[in-house]
């Protein structure tokens, strides 16, 4: 039975989000985000029914988990014509996995980073260069692209380690800066025309940019890199959630909440914020790497203040230390931006409302991080006081 | 129970707004009263953000053109400008370079002011076979550095603009030139050829100085060149930047020449400096001002007459004349993109257009771009050529 | 060595903007232990209602002027009470980052919100020249009046700003609600003067900012609160956060590192915000609280 | 003078105080004792709302004093001695004094009250343009209770004074206490050190767990045996 429910409500939430990007109309999408706010505010006035439906899901997991990837594998198959609704989702797979690195740092760790942009370009930038100058394959690029992140974030670290709260803020928007200005002023690097020419990700002698068919169905090179992201943004989440839910992320917290205490405790502080900052640069690296193959093309404007602000807000709006939250942010934001080109140019005002709306009044995020499983005692005990 | 009711109440009236809305607007849609068959092209350019002045200015030229096609009784199509925001970042280029090349309905694009933006979305109208008319983005690469056959371009490149230029500058005596240019792709490409062509005609760059676009406070760098004693300060960058490099050189009282790129060239340099601190500002242009183009004054008529609520700024003709050709080939061998392309390819050859005759080179570079020295005469920017200052009747700041 | 002095002279003047705004900092981090991330757009704010006053200057010179200033720095005041009830105080128990980011939007929302319904905000905007053009020369070194004017109304700024929080009730209350928030509750401090008053006077500082901005450079643009927002924000962490001489000691330093890198480096004019932030990164590895500054950023 | 009613009061989901029933009249010392976690300083900052009560009134000359704020609360008349030394340390002692009569503008009356607190703590006089952070633990103490007195109050609320002092000088510290309760001031004493705190109260209750369990006589309480139970068996 909760199998049964499970099953369709996906498949309604599916067919939901596939008629939801095709619709043209801005009615429709209109429609469709005050319907959203709706389902959002019923969720909150009833807590009771929103738990009976989400709870089937709780039950079946595994279920819920591989038929959602099932569907999210065969959307290409409704998008053979529009592949510009794949690179959108691709884009947005991409952010995902950013703004969960991201999310590892400032979220579970209290690291604040105001440099995620910068972290993303040294990705784009490392496979972007690679790839065009030397000519390495995909599979030694993207790996790379990860590893100049995770060095450069483990340069940047000292300071990190050494400077908290509003210092560690300044420290990071400085360094985005510093970044982009060098970005913009290395000729070596493309200056600000950046690298063109980037190779798309191959492997045993299938290029990700070559067209192929089943039966009547064409897929052009944007379902391969959805396919891509889409296992590649898979992975990331699982990853940050083996690493949420092992013990390390447990230290992690600790460490956020209760920095002198954790210290008492024996932790090696520096050791742990050194792990969550590399981990997380490692996820945004990732992501950087794929933008470049995907794109083909990396410039220093993309990895500049304002994405960083856009990452941060992300993890913010999603809720801090919540991997559901934080993912569907930056789907939503991603996908939502598109949709919303109507509104135009007030859209950074609109945006910049909304955030500092949602900060007042819900700071927690749009799904909240729950008390962690491990201690279902712990949380009784506490209520009863 | 009546928490619902309290839910079900706005549901219910915005369920009756968007049906209502969705019965109201495909009527307004299709109402054109035409039975010709309706060909799309895509408009692209930033329409929102910093640039959007200019974005707009092309974008409303690009209409006008499509409006004067549609009100053309011999024209074979009826046409539809569907208009995509590129936000002038390459990211959201791509993202609207795909949309407007993946739909089969649109024939073929005018894109792009931003070089960077081109740069990066040559790529995607290549693969779509998507014919495209840059109307704005002056970086030579975008049609130089490629084979694309896909990839047109009216307006000149920053190559011949400065070639230009300093064959200007030269001809007007001044040697030692003072360089400040941003560090955007747009000041860096204008340096650099502008310094390439000044040098081979026996011209000196006296001192350079690179500035971040968004710099406030340029005296430590105009300081430093004035200390050179250049006969010339030429600036590289857009019209803000160059405001407040004019600016703080009156401040300074630094009485030397000033010249710019074509970026300076609009009503926010004038305006903001007023007329007295614009008055002899140098600077070349692609083509001519709209007044003294062939059709210019007709255009500028027609432009009014459509009460766009933006001026059309520099790029605007070229963006009507994109539009035009665009169209002039699809009335030719009707909407096909390969067609379109291979007619544009090998067909513009010295046609006559707004801006003076289009020839497309094997890049698809107009060949015989038009580029006008201009000079800020009473607060308004008018042909070197006309004015006063050629006469003799006045005397640049600058000169001895 | 005209050069020079000239270059120092550029310095000063770059140094005395960047103090008035970078005192705002200190002193929102003092009182409130907050960084107001929109204090440079506030100072934006300043010039283009300054900008307003326009038709009185070219009636009545230097009355007018009087009136521009003093106007656009009542109203930018009242401005900066509203938006720190607005955006600052419901966020005082929340983590750091959420006023930052808070903070940041709001920034965000000023400077859109100029560029969408500002007359042709889009654009710069010509500003009046307040002060007496021309100037004099001393061996080489030339020193214009509006330099001067400007100078003496920093550093008259500077100095009243000292007085107001050292010397007076007031300033008595703000230090003493900066050093211990309940206790000085108890003496009679009401909680909600103190942030009024705070953040009055730190947007007033900065309208001071914006307007000084104006008349040295002759225009205004809507985006010019970014960089100085960012670069007070460095200077006041240099000088040491919560202190005022420490935000007017960082100010000029930051401005005398831009200038020097720009005048004295090769090239070096594109890389002066990279070397200028580079230092204040070093300066929080090895001072992190600044010059002048004695407390860190998270009390234990 | 001070009158408190069914006060209840926590902070987020806990409830410390409950119910606290207590009164205050002109011209007494009154002591609150028990012993640490009892809900003492709870109820002290309840008193002067820097928490918000849950429920209940407190009344100050029959004026209802629960929802005011901190500062309008010291400005009724009741000076505050905060526990833990909280002074402003980067201010001089000078300084803090003045602070300690915030509200008075006038100088002449300021002066008179500075010399007034320097007769009674001669040891301030010779520190008087010292950082008060940089002094020693003793003298810290008196300052803070100089500074409370400065405002003249006439209700004088005073959390621990005595709390991590020497005990030499904790004697010093009761005697000054009593020398206030002398020159007619109200005072509301919280104290852990009981013995000491009846010593020179009037009156006195015992908290325990945020509820007062016990109230009555200074020398009544002291021979009490719950209170000596609970505090000087072991």
């Amino acid at each position: 039975m909760n199998k049964l429910i499970v099953l369709l409500s996906e498949t309604v939430l599916f067919a939901l989000l596939i008629l939801f990007l095709i619709a043209e109309s801005v009615s429709i999408t209109i429609l469709f985000i005050v319907a959203g706010f709706l389902c959002a505010a019923a969720v909150l006035i009833f807590p009771k029914k929103a738990e009976r439906i989400i709870k089937p899901f709780a039950k079946e997991r595994r279920t819920a988990i591989i038929f959602s990837m099932i569907l999210m594998a065969i959307l290409p198959f409704f998008f053979t014509t529009q592949p510009y609704w794949l690179l959108t989702l691709s884009l947005a797979g991409i952010y995902i996995m950013l703004a969960n690195g991201l999310n590892m740092q400032t979220g579970t760790t209290g690291l604040t980073n105001f440099s995620g942009a910068a972290f993303f370009g040294t990705g784009a930038y490392t496979t972007g260069l690679l790839s065009v100058h030397l000519g390495l394959p995909g599979w030694l690029t993207i790996p790379a692209g990860m590893f100049a992140s995770v060095l450069i974030g483990a340069i940047l670290f000292f300071p990190v380690l050494k400077v908290k709260g509003h210092y560690l803020a300044l420290v990071t928007i400085a360094f985005g800066l510093m970044f982009n200005i060098m970005l913009n002023n290395t000729d070596a690097i493309g200056g600000p025309q950046g690298i063109s020419g980037v190779k798309a990700f191959a492997i045993g002698g299938f290029d990700f940019s070559g067209m192929w068919a089943i039966g009547p169905f064409i897929f052009s090179s944007y379902a391969n890199n959805y396919w891509l992201t889409l296992l590649a943004a898979i992975l990331a989440l699982a990853f940050t959630r083996y690493i949420y839910n092992s013990p390390v992320g447990l230290i992690l917290n600790y460490v956020r909440d209760d920095e002198w205490s954790s210290k008492s405790q024996g932790l090696n502080i520096s050791y742990w914020k050194l792990i969550a900052f590399c981990c997380g640069n490692a996820l945004i690296g990732l992501g950087g790497a794929l933008y470049a193959h995907m794109i083909g093309y990396v410039a220093p404007d993309l990895f500049s203040f304002q994405t960083s602000l856009l990452l941060l807000s992300m993890v913010l709006l999603g809720g801090m230390d919540s991997i559901p939250g934080v993912t569907v942010a930056a789907f939503v934001m991603i996908v939502l931006t598109e949709k919303l080109r109507v509104i135009q140019d007030y859209r950074f005002l609109i945006f910049g409302l909304l955030v500092i709306i949602m900060i007042i009044f819900r700071k927690e995020g749009l799904i909240p991080s729950r008390v962690r499983p491990y201690f279902p005692k712990l949380k009784s005990v506490l209520m009863k006081r | 129970m009546k928490k619902m009711r309290t839910l079900f109440l706005p549901i219910l009236v915005i369920l009756a707004l968007v049906i209502s809305g969705c019965a109201v607007s495909p009527g307004s849609g299709s109402g054109n009263g035409s039975k010709k068959q309706t060909v799309k092209i895509a408009f692209i350019g930033p329409l929102t953000g910093g640039n959007s002045r200019i974005g707009l200015g092309g974008r409303n030229s690009a209409r006008l053109a499509v409006y004067d096609a549609n009100h053309n009784k011999n024209n074979k199509y009826h046409y539809e400008l569907v208009e995509y925001d590129d936000e002038n970042t390459t990211q959201a280029g791509n993202q609207v370079a795909l949309k407007a090349s993946s739909d089969p309905s649109v024939i073929g694009g005018i894109a792009h002011y931003g070089s960077v933006v081109a740069l990066a979305t040559v790529d995607t109208y290549h693969k779509a076979g998507f014919p495209t008319m840059i109307w704005g983005a002056v970086h030579p690469d975008i049609t130089l550095g490629n084979d694309y056959k896909e990839i047109f371009r009216v307006p000149g490149t920053q190559i011949d603009q400065n070639k230009q230029a300093a064959e200007f500058v030269t001809k007007l005596g001044f040697k030692k030139v003072g360089v400040l240019y941003d560090t955007t792709d747009y000041g860096r490409g204008h340096f650099k050829y502008f310094k390439e062509n000044l040098q081979k005609l026996g011209g000196q760059i006296v001192a350079e100085m690179p500035v971040q676009p968004d710099q406030q406070d340029l005296n430590a760098e105009l300081t430093k060149i004035q200390a050179k004693k250049p006969d010339l300060i030429w600036f590289a960058g857009l019209a803000p930047e160059g405001v407040r490099v004019k600016k703080q050189m009156d401040a300074m009282n630094i009485k030397t020449q000033f010249m710019g790129v074509s970026g300076l060239v609009n009503e926010e340099y004038n305006s903001a400096l007023g007329a007295e601190g614009s008055e002899g500002s140098l600077a070349i242009i692609d083509g001519a001002p709209t007044s003294s183009l062939p059709g210019g004054e007709k255009f500028m008529k027609d432009y009014k007459a459509r009460k766009y609520s933006e001026a059309p700024e520099a790029y605007g003709p070229f963006a009507y004349v994109s539009t035009d050709l665009m169209i002039q080939a699809i009335e030719k061998v009707g909407p096909d993109r390969k067609k379109v392309t291979n007619w544009l390819d090998t067909k513009v050859k010295n046609i006559d257009s707004m801006i003076g005759k289009v020839t497309f080179n094997e890049h698809g570079q107009n060949d015989m771009p038009l580029f006008t020295p201009m000079v800020s005469q009473d607060g308004k920017w008018v042909p070197y050529a006309e004015s006063e200052y050629q006469t003799g009747k006045r005397k640049l700041p600058g000169k001895k | 060595m005209d050069m020079i002095g000239q270059q120092l002279m550029n310095a000063v003047m770059l140094g005395t903007m960047y103090s008035l705004v970078a005192i705002g900092f200190s002193l929102f981090f003092g009182t409130m232990n907050v960084i107001h991330f929109s204090h440079g757009d506030i100072s934006m704010l300043g010039a283009f209602i300054a900008l307003f006053f326009v038709p009185i200057i070219t009636q009545y010179s230097v009355l007018g002027s009087v009136i521009m200033f003093i106007g656009a720095i009542v109203i930018v005041a009242v401005l900066g009470i509203f938006l720190s009830g607005l955006v600052i105080q419901p966020l005082q128990s929340s983590p750091q980052l959420y006023t930052l980011l808070a903070t940041l939007e709001a920034g965000l929302v000023i400077r859109e919100a100029i560029r969408l319904f500002y007359p042709g905000g889009k654009m710069s905007q010509k500003f009046p020249i307040i002060f007496p053009s021309g100037g004099f020369s001393i061996g080489g070194l030339t020193i214009r009046f509006d330099q001067l004017f400007i100078l003496a109304i920093g550093v008259a700024v500077f100095v009243a700003t000292v007085l107001i929080v050292n010397k007076t009730s007031l300033g008595m209350a703000i230090r003493a609600y900066s050093q211990d928030k309940e206790a000085s509750m108890m003496m009679g401090v009401s909680e909600s003067k103190v942030i009024a008053v705070t953040f009055a006077l730190g947007s007033a500082l900065a309208a001071i900012a914006g307007i000084l901005h104006g008349t040295y450079y002759r225009e205004v643009i809507y985006t010019m609160g970014l960089t100085s927002g960012i670069i007070g924000f460095s200077a006041a962490t240099i000088g040491g956060l919560g202190s005022i001489w420490g935000a007017i000691v960082g100010g000029y330093l930051f401005a005398f590192i831009q200038t020097s890198v720009s005048a004295f480096v090769p090239g070096g004019s594109e890389y002066r915000d990279v070397i200028a932030f580079g230092v204040m990164i070093l300066f929080l590895l090895f001072r992190p609280t600044g010059i002048l500054g004695e407390r860190q950023s998270e009390r234990v | 003078m001070l009158e408190i009613n069914g006060l209840s009061s926590g902070y987020g989901k806990i409830e410390v105080l409950h119910q606290i029933n207590l009164h205050v009249d002109e011209g007494e010392v009154v002591s609150v004792l028990g012993a640490n976690g009892a809900g003492k300083t709870t109820l002290m900052r309840t008193i002067i709302n820097l928490i918000h009560a849950r429920s209940g009134t407190i009344k100050y000359r029959g004026k209802d004093i629960t929802h005011l704020k901190t500062h309008q609360i010291h400005a009724l008349g009741i000076g505050i001695v905060p526990e833990g030394k909280r002074l402003f340390e980067k201010m001089t002692v000078m300084e803090n004094l003045r602070m300690g009569c915030f509200l008075e503008k006038n100088e002449r009356v300021i002066a008179e009250r500075i010399e007034k607190a320097f007769d009674m703590f001669p040891r301030l006089k010779e520190r008087k343009d010292q950082l008060s952070g940089t002094m020693s633990g003793g003298e810290q103490a008196m300052l803070t209770i100089a500074r409370g007195t400065m405002s003249d109050p006439d209700l004088l609320i005073m959390d621990e004074p005595s709390f991590g002092l020497a005990p030499v000088l904790i004697n010093e510290m009761f005697s000054i206490i009593k020398r206030i309760s002398q020159e007619g001031k109200t005072v509301l004493l919280v104290e852990q050190n009981a013995w000491k705190g009846l010593e020179i109260s009037d009156r006195g209750y015992l908290l325990q767990k945020g509820e007062v369990i016990l109230e009555g006589k200074s020398s009544e309480l002291k021979e009490n045996s719950l209170v000596k139970k609970a505090y000087f068996s072991n």
